[in-house]
Parts: structure tokens; C-alpha cells; sequence
């Protein structure tokens, strides 16, 4: 039921919150991630993601696991767009479904901030005078 | 033994290419690709950079076997 | 732009979650709640639910008023169904749109505690052998 | 005065209606009127119940005026 997937096509948030609603579960949480164009006064006029795709995949199945060990959810549904994203357009859908709300907001925010720091995909802005790929947070991966 | 070296993102861009292929001593461990790449590429001698074998983060100490496929890159930044 | 609606007809999350997009965010937490199945052994057949419509529609400004002060967010949005519910129909959703994830995660969360405590809706679970009014908590609301 | 009381949900169900006009003596607070209504309705008598007038909460001893609409209901459970 769980999913972690990667597109180059622009995410329906519903089709992601939605496709999977377990008859125990009275509440989903989302995290909804889109291009934002303005940082304090710095303009981005478009983002272009990359991931190391088999990587990034067994990386996003094994955050789903750790989350369903760790606290008390029954589905989670994670999209993540590649490519060229336009102002607005959202990169990342992560949704938690419980049976009640609190472990889902502590499970959702518990799988953004370590996706962010483990699964392997980069972030390049484009601003109007250049661009920098974003490196991340990397402290204390755990490696094999 | 040969091993591939995979580049994304930043990493590619630093170094020029998205992947790379090297022979290595049999007792080779991670670290020390790290150190060939940093040694053939300035560009990444001051980043911080991690390593994944066939798909996995492992450690410097690690040891590397003929035919591994390994990924270094620079802390992600997805989401 | 906030908004808090009233509605007898099925919510649309992505109507409500993507209506709008301030350019200076970056993130939405979308809380969506619906109609649980199973409560443990329990089987719930339908909920109803009622409001004193013209003071939830105050009260529901009065929270996005509050979390727009306390918190760094850009936008509220929330939509809560009355009427007689489906098993798996929505019956709130609650988004807030930041331009970064944690304010937005603590708002929401803080939304739909509240909103649980002071806008005057009822729910009543109807259930194979026999139905029940909800009675939720109210200690401590503020009075003019 | 006269003030007008309306009831939703599981206090429309106890109440069997869901609103009542009364006259009240000029000094009237809200607890005059809870404590009216448990006399009146036996089922009320061991609720908590929470008091608006015009659309907002008001504590047990606020005065009411001629032709204020008050809601008198059980904790909420919206959501």
C-alpha cells in the first residue's frame, strides 16, 4: 500500500493524499512542497531536481519502514518531481494517514526533515543572475 | 579491480562528467576513492562529499570489491 | 485570502490546499480528517454533523486571526462539512501555507486542536447498534 | 426582557426542540438562564454546557439585555 515514488510529471496532491485511505484511519496529514519564488528579496525564476534513481528509491522505501516502526500509522504516500519545476509547482508530496491525527503530523515532519537529509536527490535554483545547486544537511548518515 | 564512480547534481557539474571508471588495489576501501577524486579533480578537494556502494551510504572504511558501483556526491537536497 | 467555509457538498483537498499560493511560501500542511471505519472493534456507519453556523464562521476567523499572529505563516485555509457523511468522506481540511515547513506543521496542528475546542460544531456517530453526540473538551475558552 | 435560547446537536436531542423564547427579570445573567433551562429540562441536569450570546462565548455572569439570541450547548466536537 505504502508508495515512494519519482516523476517528471506534475503531482496531484489528491491523487497522492487519496489513493490509499485504510478503514482504521480518521485523519492524513500532508506536506506539500512547491517553488517558492521569492526568498526574502532573491527572486528564483525556476528549480531542476536530480536524483540518483535506484538509490533514491531504496532510500525513500526505507524511511516508510523506519516511519511505520516508529510511530502509530497505517499508509504513507511520499511523490517526489525531477526535473525542470516552475514557480509553484510542488516537488514533494509526503502523507501520513492514521488513525489519529498526532502521529500523523509527528510521522509526516519526522519523514520530510530525513528525507531531506538522506535521500539522494539535489536541488538546483535558477535565479535571474545565476544558479547554485543547494547542498544539504548531511550530518550522521548511517552507512552500511 | 575496477570500480564505476557515479556523479549527480553539484557533483557532476564539479567535476565535468557523470561517471567515472578507475582500477584500484584489491585492498582498496572507499576513502580512497575519495582521495584519487580529489586528487584528479580540484574542484572537490574542499567539499564534503559521501559515498554510496551499489546503492548503499557506507562508511571511509569500507572495503570495495571488483565491479562495485559506487555514487559520491555532495549532501543531498531534495524535498 | 484566508478563508473559513461552511459546506453540505464533498471538499476537494487540492480546491482547498492549492485555492492560494502566496509567492513567498514555499510549503502547505494540509490536515485532512474523514470518516473512520472502524474505531478498534467499533464499525461506524455514517456521521452527521451540525453547526451554529454564524458563530463557527466567526470563531473559525477568530483561530486563523490568532495562528496568523503566533505563527510565521502566509496563509489559512479551512473547510469543515455539515450534514450526514460516508464512511471515508472528508470531513475537515485545514491547510497553511508558509514559507518554510515547520511554522506551517506547528500552525496547523495548533488549527485543528483548537478548532476541536471552541467552533461550535457537533458530531454525531451513528454506529450498527445505537448512535451518540460526541462531546468534545472545552476546558478553558475565553469569554468576552 | 425577553431573550431567545437556541439549541444544536445533542442539546436539541435532550431539550426535544431547538430553540425557547423566555422573559427574564431585567438583571438577568447567563446562569440564570442555565439554571432555568436545568429546571425546565430534567436531561440538561448533569451536562456541562457552554453559553454564547449574539455568537460569542460569554461567562455565567455576564448581563443579558432584551432580545439577545443565546446558544446554550454541550463541549463541542467538530473536526
Amino acid at each position: 500500500m505504502d508508495f515512494f515514488e519519482l516523476t517528471t510529471d506534475p503531482i496531484d496532491i489528491t491523487s497522492v493524499s487519496r489513493r490509499v485511505v485504510p478503514l482504521e484511519c480518521g485523519a492524513t496529514v500532508t506536506l506539500d512542497g512547491y517553488v517558492r519564488k521569492f526568498t526574502k528579496d532573491r527572486e528564483t525564476l525556476h528549480l531542476v531536481y536530480e536524483a540518483y534513481e535506484p538509490m533514491a528509491l531504496k532510500e525513500g522505501q526505507k524511511l516508510i519502514e523506519q516511519a511505520k516502526k516508529d510511530f502509530e500509522i497505517s499508509h504513507v504516500a511520499i511523490v517526489h518531481r525531477l526535473g525542470k519545476l516552475e514557480i509553484g509547482e510542488t516537488s514533494i508530496v509526503i502523507s501520513v494517514a492514521a488513525p489519529h491525527r498526532k502521529a500523523a503530523f509527528a510521522a509526516c515532519e519526522w519523514l520530510i526533515r530525513e528525507l531531506k537529509r538522506t535521500v539522494p536527490i539535489w536541488k538546483k535554483e535558477v535565479f535571474a543572475d545565476g544558479e547554485v545547486w543547494v547542498e544539504g544537511d548531511a550530518a550522521d548518515i548511517k552507512t552500511a | 579491480m575496477k570500480v564505476n564512480v557515479l556523479f549527480f547534481g553539484a557533483t557532476a557539474d564539479l567535476v565535468g562528467s557523470r561517471a567515472f571508471e578507475t582500477s584500484l588495489p584489491e585492498t582498496s576501501v572507499a576513502a580512497d576513492v575519495i582521495s584519487l577524486l580529489r586528487a584528479k579533480y580540484p574542484n572537490l578537494r574542499d567539499r564534503k562529499l559521501l559515498v554510496a556502494v551499489n546503492e548503499q551510504y557506507v562508511g571511509e572504511n569500507t572495503r570495495l570489491s571488483n565491479g562495485d558501483q559506487l555514487a559520491v556526491f555532495t549532501p543531498v537536497s531534495g524535498g
